[in-house]
């Protein structure tokens, strides 16, 4: 028995546990202490994410002439401990009051807990897959305990956007699976290594075939573009602290077998070999990545929906990701690697600020919000923590996979790259101060008077994921020595680093000092502020210059509808529905063909249907002549 | 008019205070940010003040526009019942020091509109005023006379206390008040907490409060401010 | 570098960017005057409006965000002072680069929103959100800049492309083109028209200051200094050579924030739509025809 | 279509009085009772669509007010000023007239200003309330009854004023040519439609007060 196998174990017992207890009041306090243990399982093994060895499962199944198993590497953990660290996070947040309420409010708290463990147990077996089969097996799995959670909302959106969903990831499966055969029709193998064997065997037709139905089935389920329509919505409709844990890592499933797939076994040369003049796939797959991240964050720019504004987000975060590790360097794909962290500790936490907000006032609209800072400050300061990593400002930890990124771009000579990925950046500093301005700040509603902070249950786990975000930013040498043996297990250049950032030739980063700047920076700040002047009087929000007009209670006055009316006058018209025309025109071509098909079957006339089958067997039989002569 | 004003000047302990409180009102009299709330005709006479031929900005006077940052209410013109509310709302709004100055003989006593049953005749009456300059309009050079007096006024403030006339709303606000109520009626409140504010700042007098702030208290609805509370 | 070297540069640092800034802004005050055929304020103008904001008997807070926003605006740019490396002080230059300070510039602008948004004035939210929506517009062309010079230079560390311009030719002559597409975007930047929208004093009360009184509004002028130290000093780096003194480093960073004021009254003002189609226009076009000079 | 004259129109009217002033300007006296039928003929019949005023006067001595409609024609470039007279009721008995709000929309605001000021009802108008004077709760202000002096000296305190180089002009009559109330009783000043008469009867008004006095505060 290895430790692999012991995770496993209490993995599934957890999930045996939860789907017994599910209906029981005890599973409150049962959950948070199984995803303890799962914890406590995975830190056990952390001697992987220091360059120790790879953990391998002493389970194998045989399936006809084929062995399938299971293993850990280092990217397997690194993945793995974002998963459970964000389940453990919700599920303390879900366990208390929230739960209550949950409850009072006719939602099924039982199912709710049973799909994130049955989350939990598809992503470590997807995480922890020895081979193409066993991929394949997790893969499917995931996105059918996906589908269980997103189904549990009973909005009839959220069931209509749960049903794309796995339409869409039917799609990804079945393209994964071609890929799968064509790797086994040609070495009659599933290891991993064979994705790399085969693929140098084969011609550059079927190369592109292969790297393009791989990259299809993985860009479904990260969202990236043109697949990016069905994330955001399914996610924002799923119940409260799910939505924070799909949203915090769930997608992030795309971004490992990325890794583990394309830039593992197909590599940098095997994507530029594929191309024509300067357009290789390296290329094209970072535009895909640049355009990813553009276009969802300025389609969240337009939501007044703070879960919406925050799915969509989570959707344009995923292009840096990709952007990083496409740049196959050291600093890149260190930074596309780190921004899976990063994003998932934000992204849940900004999540549960959001459910936070909603159980308090019963409203995610951002146009029906405002000056909640008085009411709830410490959930304000985790969104303050959360937007500010989310922005990638310093000194949180999105500031530095972004600057890593950057970086990449910058050495790699990318001017173009290099602005799309500010432009997405700017897109969300406007965005999230949008989000923070119109629930925090702002003027106080009247019917918002007498709302109070979170109880503990919901705000430790706030906290908790906001100190993540903080330490890390503060100190990104905890989480380097992971990135860097993720590099070396997939075989990526390996990333110089220290506590404090990253070293490198041309300009490196030192976060403990960068953030001790800009500490220093607030404490003069603070003590020009506070020591020079006299004291300040605080005033009711009413007391305010409007031009000399009374401002009463009666008249709202919070600046919040259409927050950026001058970008929206120029862009709104640039991506409006030109994505969604897409989808309906597949839809529309797809349904067009089932109704021919349809006819077909159900001919009048079985001549014609015999006349077909032998005009395609007759054409099948003279292509295998040609190909034979 | 000056006569009416009673200044309460409180001790300072530091021996550098002095220094610092020179300094400081020597800065001010160099430094007057000026929000004009011109309600008539007297506004045309600014421009020339301002711009090229007398360069206000030369005795570091400069436009403002919203009474938080402003050191001056400039108020040019008739006053309208209307309109005195909002001054004296972006009166209570401005920040102290703050100083008022009633440009054009309407301020002083109604002018050309001194039998008209809708214009304020005094404004010293509502609000504590520190220079009016007459003329109907007075040129650009009275209107730098005038703000040279204050810059004067300003400096010489701990001699001669006329500078501090802004004080006098705070000690003697029941009066001020009072008045106000008489024009608006007895549920007259505004947005600012000039009682809060007095306390804060040990403005407060006897005078501060009176029958008039009792009837404000009857009538108001409570301004307190939102405090951050965690539970 | 030695603990008390850098005690020094801490200090100083932020102070010389303080009282250089003061003398740009009179210096900005005193060229509209005599553009405008007036005398202007006198020399220690700018040191009085501070001192009389700081000094005033009352002011106004709208609660702990409000405070904070002020903090985190000065803070911000005291900091980024220590990144930005001067003759003879370099500060922490080495251990950011230029990446890191283009980031930390938005630090006191997001401090400054947050601050307006506590204010719960309508006037300071429109304000602040065309103040952002100028931020997308100017600091798209300001990265490729940023970007250009980085490349050219091959070093994103400041102290690196100040060696290099020494040893080869400024900037301004080696990348014309994106010398003066930078120039677009420090007018943006700078907030002097016609890309003024946001503080449109007529329109919406000088939209984020609306509710600012004594030291808030005393610590945004504090503010306007660094910014202004801040561009011209950025720029004199990035394409005049720098400097090896402060004699020839602050001639150049006055120059340089001279210029956008002495064409800012040639123009109107520019709605916030036009505001970012001109300046993703022009100077974008042009930063990109020189990068592909330089690539 | 032959263009029918102005005045045919105006004499299906009972009881009218024309009055041609200039080329573009026609003056009618109707009772109280035909202004509707009037107004709706010169709006219906020939080009008087604009309604740009309605003013009145209060005749004290009469016991009347005077109603006065301004009707404009863009394609005479005439303006008809047609004038009627109501009973001025009293305070327990308000004067009351017909609104012409469903023939010309803008009399909504000019008759609510009519309301406010002189407290004449006008029966149908859509919102008969304060317009302008928000604050004010007395008896409408521009009633003759209504003494606005004796008002503000009640209600407002002075500025006393008096240093001694403005002795000295108050000791010469205060420097004024024609005293006000000598203006106002010098004639039936409103009553003359062109500058030219009022002028001549200011200037009359001027020779009777030769001997200058100070206007007494």
């Amino acid at each position: 028995m290895t430790f692999l196998d012991h995770l496993f174990i209490v993995v599934f017992i957890s999930l045996i546990a939860i789907s017994a207890l599910r209906n029981l009041r005890i599973v409150d306090k049962l959950a948070p202490v199984l995803y303890g243990l799962i914890l406590i399982m995975l830190v056990r093994m952390s001697s992987v994410a220091y360059g120790g060895d790879v953990y391998l499962s002493s389970v194998s199944l045989d399936l006809l002439d084929f062995k399938m198993h299971w293993q850990f590497t280092a990217l397997s953990w690194y993945f793995a401990i974002i998963t459970v660290v964000a389940a453990l996070a919700s599920a303390v947040f879900m366990s208390g009051d929230w739960g209550r309420q949950y409850r009072e409010q006719g939602g099924n708290y039982g199912m709710l807990q049973l799909a994130l463990i049955v989350n939990v147990f598809s992503m470590i077996l997807l995480l922890g897959s020895g081979d193409l089969l066993s991929l394949f097996i997790g893969w499917e799995f995931v996105s059918w305990a996906s589908f269980l959670m997103m189904v549990l909302s009973p909005t009839k959106l959220a069931k209509k956007s749960a049903v794309k969903y796995i339409v869409y990831a039917m799609t990804g499966a079945m393209a994964l699976m071609v890929a799968i055969v064509m790797i086994y029709s040609v070495n009659n193998s599933l290891e991993f290594k064979q994705i790399g064997e085969v693929f140098t065997q084969m011609s550059t037709s079927s190369q592109l075939a292969l790297v393009l139905l791989f990259f299809v089935a993985f860009a479904i389920k990260m969202g990236l573009l043109p697949f990016h329509l069905w994330q955001a919505i399914a996610y924002a409709e799923t119940p409260g602290p799910g939505a924070a844990f799909l949203g915090a890592i769930s997608s992030r499933m795309g971004m490992f077998t990325i890794v583990l797939v394309i830039v593992q076994f197909i590599g940098l040369g095997g994507l530029k070999q594929l191309g024509i003049s300067f357009v290789n796939m390296q290329t094209l797959l970072a535009w895909v990545a640049a355009l990813t991240t553009i276009i969802p964050t300025y389609i969240a720019l337009q939501q007044h929906d703070a879960k919406r504004l925050l799915a969509w987000h989570g959707v344009g975060q995923g292009g840096y990701m990709l952007l990083g590790i496409i740049m196959f360097d050291s600093i890149g794909s260190a930074g596309g690697l780190m921004h899976v962290l990063n994003h998932a500790s934000y992204q849940a936490a900004l999540f549960m600020t959001v459910v936070a907000v909603m159980y308090r006032t019963g409203t995610s609209d951002l146009n029906k919000l405002g000056g909640l800072v008085t009411q709830m400050p410490l959930t304000f300061l985790v969104m303050l923590i959360g937007i500010i990593g989310l922005a990638g400002l310093p000194p949180m930890n999105g500031f530095v996979s972004k600057w890593l990124v950057y970086r990449s771009l910058l050495v790699n000579g990318q001017p173009l790259l290099f602005v799309a990925a500010v432009l997405g950046t700017l897109g969300t500093i406007l965005s999230v101060y949008k989000l923070i301005h119109n629930t925090f700040l702002g003027q106080l509603r009247l019917e918002h008077q007498n709302v109070r902070e979170v109880p503990w249950s919901m705000l430790v786990p706030m906290l908790g994921l906001s100190i993540i975000v903080f330490i890390t930013g503060f100190m990104p040498g905890l989480i380097l020595p992971w990135i860097a043996s993720v590099q070396e297990s997939v075989g990526l250049p390996v990333i110089a680093h220290h506590l404090g950032g990253i070293e490198y030739a041309k300009g490196g980063l030192d976060m403990i000092w960068v953030s001790g700047i800009l500490f220093y920076g607030f404490g003069v700040g603070a003590l020009i502020f506070y020591f020079l002047g006299g004291k300040s009087k605080r005033v009711h929000q009413y007391d305010n210059y409007a031009g000399g007009h009374f401002l009463t209670s009666d008249v709202r006055y919070h600046y919040s509808n259409n927050f950026y009316p001058g970008l929206m006058h120029l862009i709104g018209g640039w991506y409006r529905g030109s994505f969604k025309w897409l989808e309906n025109s597949i839809v529309s071509v797809v349904s067009f063909f089932s109704i021919f098909f349809e006819n077909i079957y159900r001919a009048k006339q079985p001549v014609m249907l015999l006349l077909i089958g032998v005009v395609l067997a007759l054409f099948a039989l003279y292509r295998n002549l040609g190909v034979g002569a | 008019m000056k006569k009416e004003l009673k200044i309460i000047q409180k001790e300072r302990t530091n021996p550098l205070a002095h220094v610092f409180d020179d300094f400081i009102s020597f800065c001010q009299s160099k430094s007057l940010f000026m929000l004009h709330y011109c309600t008539g005709c007297g506004a045309i006479e600014l421009p020339p003040a301002m711009t090229s031929r007398f360069d206000m900005e030369r005795l570091g006077i400069q436009p403002m526009v919203t009474p938080r940052q402003a050191d001056i209410l400039l108020i040019t013109g008739y006053v309208s019942i209307k309109t005195l509310k909002r001054v004296i709302l972006t009166y209570e709004q401005m920040q102290s020091p703050k100083y008022v100055i009633g440009i054009c003989s309407c301020t002083v006593n109604g002018g050309m509109y001194w039998q008209s049953y809708a214009t304020a005749k005094k404004l010293n009456e509502y609000m504590p005023v520190d220079v009016y300059i007459a003329g109907c309009m007075p040129r650009p050079e009275a209107v730098m006379e005038g703000l040279q007096r204050l810059k004067d006024n300003i400096r010489n403030d701990k001699k001669e206390h006329k500078g501090s006339a802004w004080k006098d709303y705070f000690n003697r606000y029941d009066y001020y008040l009072g008045n106000q109520q008489a024009l608006f009626g007895d549920d007259w409140q505004t947005p600012t907490d000039i009682i809060a504010e007095a306390k804060l700042y040990d403005l407060e007098t006897e005078e501060t409060y009176g029958k008039h702030t009792k009837l404000l208290e009857k009538h108001q609805t409570p301004l307190l401010p939102q405090e951050m509370r965690i539970k | 570098m030695n603990a008390l070297h850098l005690m020094a540069e801490l200090i100083f640092m932020p102070l010389i960017a303080f009282i250089v800034g003061m003398m740009m802004v009179l210096m900005m005050r005193k060229i509209a005057a005599r553009l405008q055929r007036r005398i202007g304020p006198p020399f220690f103008q700018p040191l009085y409006d501070i001192v009389k904001l700081y000094g005033k008997d009352t002011q106004i807070s709208h609660g702990l965000i409000h405070d904070i926003g002020i903090i985190m605006a000065v803070g911000g740019y005291i900091g980024a002072e220590i990144l930005l490396p001067v003759p003879g002080m370099e500060g922490i230059a080495a251990k950011g680069g230029v990446i890191t300070l283009s980031y930390f510039l938005m630090i006191p602008s997001l401090g400054m929103a947050l601050g307006v948004g506590q204010c719960a004035n309508p006037n300071g939210s429109i304000g602040i959100s065309r103040a952002l929506t100028a931020m997308l517009a100017y600091d798209i062309p300001f990265i490729l800049v940023v970007f250009g010079a980085a490349w050219h230079y091959q070093s994103t560390s400041l102290i690196g492309m100040i060696e290099y311009q020494q040893m080869h030719q400024w900037g301004i002559v080696e990348m014309p083109l994106l010398a003066i597409a930078g120039l677009f975007a420090l007018q943006g930047m700078l907030g002097k028209q016609p890309f003024e929208i946001y503080i449109a004093p007529a329109e919406i009360a000088t939209g984020p200051m609306v509710e600012m009184s004594g030291k808030y509004m005393g610590g945004l002028f504090v503010m306007q200094t660094f910014q202004l130290y801040t561009a011209g000093v950025l720029y004199a780096s990035l394409f005049l050579g720098g400097g090896t003194s402060f004699l020839t480093l602050l001639p150049k960073a006055f120059l340089v924030v001279a210029l956008p004021m002495s064409i800012a009254f040639m123009f109107p003002r520019y709605k916030t739509e036009d505001v970012i189609r001109i300046l993703w226009k022009w100077p974008v076009m042009l930063a990109l025809i020189s990068l592909a000079f330089i690539l | 279509m032959n263009k029918v004259p102005i005045d045919e129109i105006l004499n299906k009217v009972n009881g009218i009085k024309i009055t041609h002033k200039r080329k573009t300007r026609i003056r009618v006296d109707v009772d109280a009772d035909s202004l509707p039928t009037l107004l709706e003929l010169i709006k219906g019949r020939a080009s008087y669509i604009h309604l740009s005023a309605i003013t009145c006067v209060d005749w004290i001595a009469d016991n009347q007010f005077e109603l006065v409609y301004h009707v404009w024609s863009y394609e005479e470039k005439c303006l008809i000023s047609a004038h009627t007279r109501i009973d001025r009721g009293s305070e327990s008995n308000p004067a009351k007239y017909v609104s012409v709000y469903d023939l010309f929309k803008p009399a909504d605001f000019f008759e609510r200003d009519i309301f406010e000021m002189y407290g004449v009802t006008f029966i149908g108008s859509p919102r008969m309330e304060k317009f302008i004077l928000t604050e004010w709760n007395g008896v409408p202000p521009m009633l003759k009854d209504f003494d606005a002096e004796a008002y503000v000296q009640e209600t407002f305190k002075w500025t006393d004023y008096n240093p001694d180089w403005l002795q000295e002009l108050t000791d010469q009559g205060g420097g004024i040519a024609v005293k006000p109330e000598d203006i106002r009783t010098a004639g039936n000043t409103h009553n003359m439609s062109t500058h030219r008469e009022r002028d001549k009867a200011k200037a009359a008004a001027v020779k009777a007060n030769e001997k200058m006095q100070g206007w007494k505060q």
